[in-house]
């Protein structure tokens, strides 16, 4: 029972929580944060199939960095389209 | 024993995910979100990736909470319309199977890994003496530079859109004693972050999370508020870094006949300068991402 | 000496985890925000500087002992700073959201 | 085995943060369980480095208290945007 084991049914959990929530809720803030778990748990998934007794594979590492460093891209503009859509403007 | 901690912290994942994402209250969402954040970069650590925990850590913790939190603060509440019963009942259940599904297909997935044997062959020659930046920057630095104009688009998209610039309020003179102390401090492990990227753990995105996580402190004291100028200088810093990494691309292309194959003996000097450039130009992109960028410049 | 050192460190780092946990069940249970604040900071101060002393301790090499009193101290100063800011901002506004 | 032990009490000590987080009434409340998650997380970063020796752990410790405050902050400074 290594640690991987235990960490991919992590993240398939946190896949289908986010897939449920993506289904059932009409809130853009919520969407956006249920689509940000949806690709850490996914990362959470690739990060776990890398696992080695001995070392951990490089390159699955470094495809889920790349993944965080995206992530944070595609939340940011999913959040000012979202602010955009909602018609708020300060002024 | 150390089995017990992995297992409560997967249950915790899963128990804080799934609070975050059923409570009715805004922040409380995004706060369990930044909760969850947390515990995945625990997670990363004791799946032996100490460089992806950095980076959650430093993004997760010092970026995406915020941002978050500045689009949960203006957004106006969504009516809570509850979806019906029989809509409910079906995601759930299919969501439930997916998720099975892609659990039970990974776990039972044969195959070897052939990377490790590739990776060690090549990390000789690389210049750097830590696999995951000798992928990152060197044998997939492609994909490294699309990445940065994945995020370049990004900031594009968020300049048209032109959201309205957050005006954070007086914190009181607190802040200034604070600040003196955490801003030298972002910058210096900043600086030991990205420095150390070539051997230990640590790299350019690392440090240009921390750096940006420095940025929004000043915002948030009123010191880095976006003026004409400040906003100036960042674009120019988030144009420079694409522009140095493309123009290293090009001069690799020159050098070597092959696009981005670094001239052998050298290499760590390219990898250096290259992680610098990305190391203020990622700082600058993620602090114009949170800023957003207004069309008019304020008075 | 090492050995002594080993205890001593480990001594530390369990008071540490044992008053975390009691800043935990404190913001936990306590009945007001603020109070709950008072709670969190301790948790931030001393429990964590006792933690980061025992690892110290445990650990015997000085660049170790370096990062953690760095991260003892910062956790410390921005524990301080957030309860008193959000003390201000929660008092000044005085009626739960 | 000891270090184990002490892992184990930092991580409930992080996810103690959850009930406050689930029943906080005010959003004030909600910063506090993540400022208090925040703290536990950095001290079983710190437990676990002390096991296996690793200075990564260190640095990722260091990260988490440099920016433990940036969500807290990022709150009370545009709290006011709200309304």
């Amino acid at each position: 029972m290594t640690p991987d084991f235990i960490y991919i049914f992590a993240g398939a959990g946190l896949v289908g929580l986010a897939m449920y929530r993506l289904a059932t809720r009409r809130d853009m803030l919520l969407r956006v944060l249920a689509l940000n778990f949806l690709a850490i748990g996914v990362a959470m998934i690739l990060q776990a199939s890398a696992f080695g007794e001995t070392l951990t594979d490089a390159v699955p590492q470094a495809f889920v960095l790349t993944g965080i460093v995206v992530l944070v891209g595609v939340t940011a503009a999913l959040l000012a389209l979202a602010e955009q859509i909602d018609g708020h403007d300060d002024e | 024993m150390s089995m017990a901690f992995d297992i409560l912290l997967a249950l915790g994942i899963v128990f804080t995910a799934g609070t975050a994402l059923g409570l009715r209250d805004r922040i409380a969402s995004v706060t369990g979100f930044v909760i969850t954040g947390l515990l995945i970069a625990l997670s990363f650590v004791r799946l032996g990736a100490p460089d992806v925990a950095l980076a959650e850590a430093a993004i997760g913790a010092g970026l995406t909470g915020a941002l978050l939190l500045r689009s949960a603060l203006r957004l106006k509440p969504a009516e809570g319309s509850k979806s019906p019963a029989l809509q409910r009942f079906l995601a759930a259940s299919i969501a439930t199977g997916l998720s099975c599904a892609l659990a039970w297909a990974v776990y039972t997935a044969p195959g070897t890994a052939l990377y490790p044997a590739l990776v060690s062959e090549g990390l000789a020659k690389s210049g750097v003496d830590n696999p995951v930046t000798a992928v990152l920057l060197n044998f997939r630095v492609w994909d490294t530079l699309l990445e940065i104009v994945v995020l370049f688009a990004a900031l594009v998209l968020v300049r048209i859109i032109a959201p309205a610039v957050p005006q954070p309020e007086a914190l009181g003179e607190l802040m200034l004693p604070f600040m003196r102390v955490i801003i030298p401090v972002c910058v210096f492990l900043s600086g030991h972050l990205l420095w150390q990227g070539a051997t230990v753990p640590g790299g350019a995105f690392q440090a240009g999370a921390m750096l940006a996580g420095g940025f929004l402190v000043l915002f948030m004291g009123g010191l880095a508020l976006p003026t004409p100028r400040v906003m100036a200088f960042g674009k120019a810093l988030a144009l420079a870094g694409l522009a140095i990494f493309a123009l290293a691309a090009l001069a690799t292309e020159a050098l070597t006949g092959t696009l981005l194959f670094y001239p052998d003996g050298d290499e760590k000097i390219w990898i250096i300068a290259i992680e610098s450039a990305l190391t203020l130009s990622i700082a600058a992109m993620l602090y114009l991402l949170f800023c957003g960028m207004p069309r008019r410049p304020a008075k | 000496m090492s050995a002594v050192l080993y205890v001593i460190g480990l001594g530390l780092m369990t008071c540490g985890v044992v008053l975390l946990l009691i800043a935990a069940l404190g913001v936990w249970s306590l009945p007001s925000a603020v109070s709950r604040l008072h709670a969190l900071t301790k948790a931030d101060s001393a429990g964590l500087s006792l933690i980061a002393l025992g690892a110290a301790c445990v650990n015997g090499r000085l660049d170790a002992l370096l990062a953690l009193v760095l991260c003892a101290v910062l956790v410390a100063l921005s524990g301080a700073t957030m309860g008193h800011l959000i003390a201000r901002s929660h008092v000044s506004e005085d009626e739960p959201e | 085995m000891i270090l184990d032990l002490l892992a184990l009490g930092t991580l409930v000590a992080t996810l103690a943060a959850l009930p406050r987080l689930i029943l906080g009434p005010t959003a004030a409340d909600r910063i506090l369980a993540a400022q208090l998650a925040g703290t536990g997380t950095v001290a079983t970063l710190i437990v676990l480095g002390t096991g296996e020796d690793t200075r990564g752990l260190f640095d990722t410790a260091l990260v988490f208290a440099a920016l433990s405050a940036v969500t807290g902050l990022a709150f009370v400074a545009l709290r006011k945007a709200r309304s």
